[in-house]
């Protein structure tokens, strides 16, 4: 599905992350680990074509789309929800999800529909107020829209990023559950990046813990239960 | 040709010091106004007036110009309080406005359109200045006090909560700062400062009206502080000379008469555009080329964790 | 009291023009971000456009109109892709985008004296005649100017709400960098945002030449009227701005009733001023978000 | 003539750019048609040269344009034009000794006297000429004024009340306007309102154009006034001041050979009849040279001070017109001509001689 | 006498009333977490003591006198200071001139000695002294969160209200974080905390706040709320039953 090979991203003249190397399978979701400041958000920005300078090769769906541009990544099914939550405020929920929708190239009426109402039985509480503007939901009301928004456009491969910050924890038990389900449900695969390490490592297939701008480890979650080693790099 | 370059002096001196106090506003209490010709009109009136009726003293007159406009600037500060950003540019806007129909129709104090004349030459301390070279000296003098003034006040507690005002108004309130007391005081220091230049330009001149004080000066000033480069302590000046002395060499060109001034503006508006696409900084950011560079702080601790 | 009711209706028929203008103004820089100085130069171009097609080489008015509008739009679309974009990229302040407008202004400025000289022109034409309708004169610029305003407002009203642009549109004005996230927001929409703001001063142009004639510094004052609209609105609602230069017009013609005309200036910036110190955030502006 | 001898600089501080370098371009042509006249003659020894300075008609360029001639260029007289312009330099020449003449301005706060001379009469004249006239010859009883907000218009307007009051017509409505409004939306409907029988415009240049239109357009019939400002071209022929009615200085063409002599030269050199404004510039001029000629022929330096005395000594100059005096406070005296404005061209209703 | 009597405070917002009535004491010298969902009020509620917003009803009483009404300046002088969830750094100044300007007195023309060394012990505390010449933009996630708390640590506070000051910290920071809150307790502060991490709101709470749709639904140690079963449905979710609790 996704494959990233000796990957360089970083903000102009900030080298950030170097030689990544990095793999999402079709239906899998794969969980990236790392402190704060070790390039996970740069790493998935730059994936998504939303920085500048990026250097390396990345695959999506057999196809090399290293440089592309996020308009191309979001038809083709790429879709990041990124970190610092965002919505646009005056629009109203119903507005932030179309903008989605939009993003995923498609235009058919019957197709909106569909996704819509798929999206709102995961998500019942933006149905409820989907005619408020979203300025007004409360900081994890919003970040369901954010990622409401993600699911308009039909991804194929999700890069979530910190989804569960600010959110009440049974919200994030909810967001999970919502990964779960559209992987079992759709084959959706996700790229996840997440501090609540234990409740991501529940859902997760397979895990990369990042250091420096660097992966440093490939894991499967078992191994990262047990493995006091390599907890201690952290 | 002494006199020519002495006259440019002044009005680059003049210039230095209302781009120098306006970025006292813009660059270091991030209020944006399109107001300060105001000030320095109301400096020059004031000294005008004082030249006029009570004494032809400088330094008096200058005292006095200070206080009023010091006084006029509290009185913009009223809005301040209010509103900030893009609004304030607005309502400087219409406090500049509001100014020039007053300096035009209060004929009793400004003299109108008509402005007021016969301004006698300026006496420093007993002594009266006749040629253009002394009052560049006066100008220079004042300039530089004023510029002390500007750099002492920017690195003290004072300068440093106007930063953090600029930077984050909610947090530094939530600090226990007072936005209100301060940005009167910036605006206030501000307008008195640039009553300096104008009892420097009355006595100069000879003649205030209205025209000197417009909402296009208001912008030009503003021009110069950011073209030089806002926040900075030579930003302004450099600002000052480029704007002030580019027409003056664009004098230079042959061309026939009828050309001359369009095509002075054109490249003079040209030169501020292709300034700002390829220069944001400010043509002072060249002084922070040519210093020798602190050692680079990686930006970000994180990657080396 | 008919005096009143007389210029109550010439603040209208010019505050109409105000409004698009101002909204125009809002437009641009709700979207971009872009303090657009210069927007009063997109309309004295297209005012000298329309003045050289119809007076000079004569052309049907449709045309002259059209071209109007077209060089409003070249204008607006083409410091937009040529000077305001390269800037953004670097990630331009408010105040040096401001700057560079201002730059813009006075090279729009002074291509014109170049091109036409400083005097005044007037274009001849029957539609700024009054004629009386019961007690009131009227004239067609003042229908017409109404009438533009109305329909151009109305129509940008449905697009903004009804069409996927519009809608893109306003996730712009809250926050372009996310609409960039969405690979939605490239170039173009920035381009688009122009073109509609700068076709909307073309109305004010050409109204505004039938009435009360060209000269090079036309714009700055329609500038001023834009911003200060835009602002008393609410900075980033479109119809607060339209109903901010609706209601400067009014001030500024009614105002003058028992005052001196030199006031002018002064009342209208003075109602702004008091205005702006009652309710800082604009007619319709959103309350501050503070924390 | 002699090119080998001294140069005597004058300064003109006209507008050259903005909306009323039309009439700097009438000013110009007057004086440099002068200077060229009395370069081809013997009557000085040396030859006189014009620096210009653009006042823009404003006075703030034309106080910087002054500083710059006095300080820079040294000259010893200097042209003014324009009220604004000429109160602003007035006490700048008094200070530094510099003969002015004003052949433009007509603002009676113009009669200052000292170094500052006016070879045009003042608005008082020209308004003392109209407005028996109007009231007795036309019938008007209400007058409304609309005048700019500067030295000029608040003078005019000022004088006409006074003038109003003694003859028993009444100012109905009196509208100051700034000096760069183009738009008279709520003036015209002021005026309409006040249901004057004439409308002053006290204006000038492009303003005064744009005013007669909006007002015609606005639906007001009333008679249009004015004075000397409406004597340029571009006024005459605007379709909205047919019918108005206005005053300026009377200039009789066939006084004198000299008079004949610049009639023939001027149509020769700019192809069509002189106007008053380039009169009075080209007489100013004359004036310069003839004091230039007594000073050199007492041997006495060609400086402010002795031009001024020289003045006084002379007490009357032969120019274009005939003779000319200046009275104690600088002013002339000259006969008023009453002009109509019909199918672009002016014609004279009836000259007035005024008395002391 | 309780450090923060919070009583009968409402607010609405349009017609929407978020903050029915919340009638709250905190004890001095302890944590006390505010803890609920999404939406809940809480950041509302810090808004309304600070000042940045003003109730419709109710009284905040402080060391005797009423907040309500006071501009946040004024709240921040009498002793209260507060962070801000999406921190606020003055971003352009260094990390030394974040916290001197936090607390030297706006007005004078030079700067003290004592106020130096002061904003000195400051970072040495929080951890940021060799980043004391670092522009705040160019810190790192954490190292701008630990920047948020020494600013106002700098300022002469008894009570501390943290708007979610550990969201997104790694388990490191988070630790030393813990210390932090810690010894301002031992100093004998008071301090109300916002947090969503259950192990973080474990870990350092004396009491905890459970609002829910504006309202006080509970108040007690940490125990007793999260043997409470109502409010794991509510609110805990999985992370809230002990024995699931992730081990990092
Ligand atoms: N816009 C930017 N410009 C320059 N440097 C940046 C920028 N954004 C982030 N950085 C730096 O890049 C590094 C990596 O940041 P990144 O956001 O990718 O980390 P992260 O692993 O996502 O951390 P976190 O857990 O805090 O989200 C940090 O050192 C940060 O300071
Ligand atoms: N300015 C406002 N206008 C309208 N509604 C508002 C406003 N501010 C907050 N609200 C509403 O008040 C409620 C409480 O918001 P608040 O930000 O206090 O929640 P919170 O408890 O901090 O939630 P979170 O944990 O998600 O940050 C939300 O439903 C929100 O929609
Ligand atoms: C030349 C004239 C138009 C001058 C004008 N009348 C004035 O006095 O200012
Ligand atoms: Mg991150
Ligand atoms: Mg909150």
């Amino acid at each position: 599905m996704l494959s990233v090979h000796d990957f360089h991203a970083g903000y102009p003249s900030v080298p950030v992350v170097s030689g990544a190397e990095l793999r999402v399978e079709r239906g899998e979701i794969v969980s990236l680990f790392g402190h704060n400041g070790a390039g996970k958000s740069t790493l998935m920005k730059g994936v998504f074509g939303v920085l500048g300078d990026c250097r390396g090769e990345v695959r999506f769906n057999d196809a090399a789309v290293a440089g592309a541009s996020t308009r191309s990544l979001m038809r083709r099914g790429m879709v990041l929800v990124p970190q610092e939550r965002g919505v646009f405020p005056s629009l109203t929920v119903a507005e932030n999800l179309r903008m989605g929708f939009w993003a995923s190239g498609e235009s058919a009426r019957a197709e909106y529909d569909r996704r819509l109402a798929r999206t709102l039985g995961y998500l019942p509480i933006l149905d409820e107020r989907k005619d408020d503007r979203a300025g007004e939901l409360s900081g994890g009301q919003q970040q369901m829209v954010s990622i409401g928004r993600a699911l308009l456009a039909g991804p194929k491969l999700l890069l979530l990023d910190e989804p569960s910050t600010g959110l009440a924890p049974n919200l994030v038990d909810d967001i999970m559950a919502l990964v779960t389900r559209l992987r079992e449900e759709e084959g959706l695969s996700v790229l996840l990046v997440e501090q609540n390490v234990g409740q991501a490592l529940a859902v997760s297939d397979r895990v990369y813990l990042m250091k420096g701008g660097r992966i440093i480890h490939e894991a499967t979650p078992d191994q990262l239960t047990w493995s006091r080693s390599l907890w201690d790099l952290f | 040709m002494i006199a020519y370059i002495a006259n440019l002096g002044v009005l680059l001196g003049i210039a230095v010091i209302l781009a120098s106090s306006l970025n006292l506003m813009v660059g270091y209490a991030g209020i944006f106004s399109v107001a300060h010709a105001v000030f320095y009109g109301v400096g020059a009136y004031a000294a005008a007036k004082i030249a006029l009726g009570v004494t032809d003293s400088f330094l008096l007159a200058t005292a006095v110009a200070m206080f009023v406009s010091g006084a006029v600037s509290f009185l913009l500060a009223v809005p301040v309080l209010r509103v900030r950003e893009e609004y304030f540019v607005v309502a400087s806007i219409g406090f500049q406005v509001v100014a020039s129909t007053i300096f035009t129709s209060w004929h009793a104090v400004t003299g109108g359109m008509g402005g007021l004349a016969g301004i006698p030459p300026a006496r420093v301390l007993g002594w009266q200045l006749t040629s253009p070279v002394e009052y560049l000296i006066l100008t220079a003098v004042c300039m530089v006090l004023v510029l002390a003034f500007i750099a002492v006040l920017v690195k003290s507690p004072f300068g440093r909560a106007l930063k953090a005002f600029r930077d984050d108004e909610v947090a530094a309130t939530a600090l226990g700062k007072d936005p209100l007391a301060l940005r009167v005081a910036a605006t206030t220091i501000s307008g008195a400062l640039a009553a300096v230049a104008g009892s420097i330009y009355a006595f100069h001149v000879s003649f205030v009206n209205p025209e000197s004080f417009t909402l296009d000066y208001s912008v030009m000033i503003l021009a110069m502080v950011i073209i030089g480069g806002a926040g900075s302590l030579a930003g302004p000046i450099v600002g000052a000379v480029f704007i002030t002395a580019f027409p003056a060499l664009l004098n230079f060109i042959e061309m026939p008469s009828r050309y001359v001034g369009p095509v002075e503006q054109l490249i003079y508006g040209a030169s501020i555009v292709l300034l700002m696409v390829f220069w944001p900084n400010g043509l002072a950011s060249i002084w922070r080329l040519l210093r020798p560079r602190r050692p680079v702080q990686a930006a970000g601790g994180g990657t080396e964790r | 009291m008919i005096v009143l009711f007389q210029m109550f209706v010439e603040g209208v028929a010019a505050g109409s023009l105000y409004a698009l203008a101002a909204v125009g103004f809002a437009l641009i820089y709700a979207t971009t971000r872009t303090f657009h100085f210069a927007h009063g130069a997109t309309m004295m171009l297209a005012a000298y456009a329309f003045y050289q097609a119809v007076t000079v080489w004569q052309w049907p008015a449709v045309f002259a109109v059209a071209l109007a509008v077209a060089v409003a739009v070249a204008f607006g679309v083409g410091v937009e892709r040529l000077v305001y974009q390269p800037m953004r990229r670097t990630d331009a302040s408010f105040l040096t985008i401001f700057a560079a407008s201002f730059g813009l202004l006075i090279v729009a400025t002074n291509v014109v004296v170049l091109l036409f000289g400083n005097s005044f022109y007037s274009v001849d034409s029957t539609l700024s005649r009054g004629f009386l309708v019961g007690p009131l004169y009227l004239s067609w610029v003042n229908l017409l100017s109404v009438a533009v305003a109305l329909v151009s407002i109305t129509a940008l009203q449905w697009f903004m709400r009804r069409t996927r642009t519009g809608v893109i549109l306003r996730a712009m004005m809250d926050d372009a960098a996310l609409v960039g996230v969405f690979g939605l927001g490239d170039r173009r929409y920035g381009m688009i945002a122009f073109a509609i703001g700068s076709a909307l001063v073309a109305p004010a142009a050409i109204l505004t030449s039938l009435n009360a004639g060209l000269q090079p510094s036309m714009g700055a004052l329609l500038t001023l009227l834009a911003i200060a609209g835009a602002i008393v609105g609410g900075i980033g609602n479109l119809w607060g701005a339209a109903l901010g230069g609706l209601l400067l017009g009014i001030a500024e013609n009614v105002g003058v009733w028992q005052l001196s005309s030199t006031w002018k200036p002064a009342i209208t910036f003075g109602v702004l001023l008091i205005f702006l110190m009652f309710k800082p955030d604009g007619l319709l502006g959103a309350a501050t978000r503070r924390s | 003539a002699d090119d080998s001898g001294p140069v005597f600089k004058v300064g003109a501080l006209f507008p050259l750019t903005g909306p009323n370098a039309v009439y700097g371009k009438l000013f110009s042509e007057g004086a440099d048609l002068a200077v060229e006249h009395v370069n081809d003659s013997d009557e000085i020894d040396g030859r006189l040269d014009i620096v210009h300075a653009d006042s823009q008609a404003l006075p703030q360029p034309a106080v910087v344009g002054m500083n710059k001639l006095v300080n820079v260029d040294k000259v010893n007289f200097v042209l003014s034009a324009f009220s604004g312009v000429s109160k602003a330099i007035a006490p700048i020449g008094n200070r530094e000794h510099v003969l002015m003449v004003n052949g433009g301005g007509v603002s009676p706060e113009l009669a200052i006297g000292d170094y500052f001379l006016n070879d045009i009469p003042l608005s008082d004249d020209e308004v003392n000429a109209l407005l028996p006239y109007a009231v007795e010859e036309m019938g008007i009883e209400r007058i409304a004024v609309i005048h700019v907000n500067d030295p000029f218009g608040n003078g005019v307007n000022r004088v006409i009340k006074e003038r109003c009051a003694e003859l028993g017509c009444e100012v109905v409505s009196e509208i100051g306007i700034d000096p760069s409004a183009t738009s008279f939306r709520s003036e015209a409907v002021k005026l309409r309102a006040a249901g004057a029988d004439a409308i002053y415009i006290a204006s000038y240049g492009q303003q005064q154009n744009v005013i007669a239109k909006q007002l015609r357009d606005g639906g007001i019939r009333s008679q249009l006034l004015s004075y000397s400002a409406f004597g340029i071209p571009a006024t005459q022929a605007l379709g909205a001041a047919d019918g108005a009615v206005y005053t300026s200085e009377h200039i009789d063409y066939d006084a004198d050979e000299l008079t004949r002599d610049f009639l023939s030269s001027f149509k020769d050199e700019y192809g069509e009849e002189p106007n008053y404004y380039q009169v009075n510039y080209y007489n100013a001029v004359l004036i310069y040279a003839d004091l230039i000629a007594h000073l050199q022929s007492q041997d006495k330096a060609v400086t402010g001070e002795n031009l001024r005395a020289a003045l006084q000594e002379m007490g009357s100059f032969d120019v274009v017109g005939g003779k000319i005096s200046f009275r104690e406070d600088g002013t002339v005296r000259m006969p008023i001509e009453i002009n109509r404005i019909s199918d672009g061209e002016s014609e004279v209703l009836e000259t007035v001689e005024l008395t002391e | 006498m309780a450090a923060l009597d919070i009583h009968g405070l409402r607010k609405a917002f349009g017609g929407n009333v978020i903050i029915p009535d919340v009638t709250l004491a905190l004890e001095p010298g302890l944590i006390t977490s505010l803890v609920g969902p999404n939406g809940a009020g809480k950041t509302t509620l810090f808004n309304l003591i600070t000042g940045f917003l003003r109730p419709d009803a109710g009284s905040v009483h402080y060391k005797g006198s009423d907040l309500v009404g006071l501009s946040p300046q004024r709240v921040t002088r009498l002793g209260i200071a507060r962070s801000f969830q999406d921190l606020r750094l003055f971003n352009e100044m260094t990390v030394f001139e974040n916290v001197l300007v936090a607390q030297e007195s706006s007005f004078r023309l030079w700067t003290r000695a004592a106020a130096c060394r002061h904003t000195d012990a400051v970072l040495e505390r929080v951890g940021l002294a060799d980043k004391r010449d670092t522009r705040a933009m160019d810190l790192s996630y954490a190292e701008r969160k630990f920047l948020n708390l020494a600013r106002i640590m700098a300022l002469d506070i008894d009570l501390f209200l943290l708007d979610e000051p550990a969201s997104g910290l790694d388990g490191p920071s988070r630790t030393t974080f813990h210390t932090l809150l810690q010894s301002l307790k031992d100093e004998g502060h008071t301090v109300l905390l916002i947090e969503h991490n259950l192990d973080i709101v474990r870990e350092v709470s004396d009491r905890i706040a459970f609002l829910n749709k504006g309202e006080v639904m509970a108040f007690d140690t940490p125990e007793r709320i999260f043997a409470n079963e109502r409010l794991t449905d509510l609110y805990f979710g999985t992370a809230g039953r002990p024995a699931e609790a992730a081990s990092c």
